[in-house]
């Protein structure tokens, strides 16, 4: 397998989805597949000001770093990107980007799920709510389906 | 030993790391949970039901009867919400 | 639900993948996942011109159409666009845009990934080679596992 | 009845599209495949294996056991490659 471009950032900046895909790209002629994942921050009952995300500085890089490997070990993908931002991000904004490529659509889409599910209970993460009326927010529960949803990617 | 905290964990402690000497009967991170509810008020709530509680020994996650012997940090956190 | 934002265009122009993807998640606060799959022409063998994408006008949009509100049946989407080149398209260049929006990650994967089993083989597309050296390319033909690619999707 | 070709079927039938009025006994597209090879080479050699003839009756894909009775247009292909 040709090597495989990795991009891991953990920021506090917004990225550019466009420009993470032309990266992965531009130039190139191997490449038949691209998929991107962005999870943007939610907030369908309008009570949320900013979900805050706190991170654990080093150990974040380096455990989506541990997970993007496993990836790249798993499926046939010319690139993997993965950047995470941290602090303060408003309804509508962005939180996370994947970005798979490969020959294939299927191992680029299973790669970029794979990347999603355990970066969702791997990863040091955590969300914090600021509430638009003031009151104290909480922290954003694991929920069980995340944990579940690892079982598929079992070996 | 360093002891690093996230989310709800470092707010009830109050503090995001600390430098502790740990006694030498302390072999686990089970062992270690334990000793750290019992030294007051906020590790109490932070750890009251240590099986949710998370750990990391030198950036790499570890279950609760990982020895704690050679760490350099070691993290204490919930559940990660990440992605 | 909500209503589902449809868009299914079939075009020799190139597609904007940032501005799609734009235009379904702008102004809204219940998009938690945005996902996107980009087909690409690939020239792995350095053997390729160009590929001709021809396709069947009025039915390519209609099939495609029919495929999308299939998509928007089973899963929980906000939106959803679908944009299939047609004409000469050279290596590295887009073929084929999916974007699929829905508050949770799992949804809009399937989705997408949905769709593309099905454009590969139900969307009136047809692929024929163009080779530098001069030569006669041939048509593309189906792949087995494309057909069998659908079998997952049976309900 | 407006019949319409793609991709190889079309290259060897020689046309994109012609107008045709069929014999009575064609009631399936089956009956259409078969009548159609028998008028000349470029179309024996487009179905000679009618079994990997894909058919569009009107836009929507059908089966080789569809009637043809009332259809506007028909279209003949072979198996898709978009995506």
């Amino acid at each position: 397998m040709p090597v495989c471009e990795l991009l891991v950032r953990v920021q506090a900046e917004d990225f550019d989805l466009a420009a993470e895909c032309e990266r992965l790209t531009r130039g190139r002629k191997d490449v038949g597949a691209v998929v991107t994942f962005s999870g943007l921050c939610r907030d369908e009952s309008g009570t949320l000001e900013a979900l805050e995300l706190e991170h654990y500085p080093g150990m974040a890089e380096e455990e989506i770093t541990r997970i993007a490997r496993e990836a790249v070990e798993r499926w046939p993908i010319n690139g993997l990107s993965v950047i995470h931002r941290h602090g303060r991000i408003a309804p509508g904004e962005n939180i996370v980007l994947v970005v798979a490529t490969s020959p294939h659509r299927q191992a680029a889409f299973e790669a970029a799920s794979f990347l999603m599910d355990y970066l969702k209970s791997r990863a040091p993460f955590w969300k914090k709510e600021h509430r638009r009326d003031g009151q104290e927010g909480g922290w954003v529960e694991a929920a069980r389906h995340d944990e579940e949803a690892l079982q598929r990617w079992k070996r | 030993m360093k002891l690093v905290y996230f989310a709800w964990v470092r707010e009830r402690i109050g503090t995001g790391e600390e430098e502790i000497d740990l006694p030498q009967q302390i072999r686990t991170v089970s062992d270690l949970l334990a000793w750290l509810k019992s030294r007051g008020e906020g590790y109490e709530a932070a750890l009251r039901y240590p099986e949710v509680i998370r750990v990391a020994i030198d950036h790499e996650h570890v279950d609760h009867s990982e020895p704690v012997a050679g760490a350099r940090e070691i993290a204490l956190f919930p559940p990660m919400t990440g992605g």
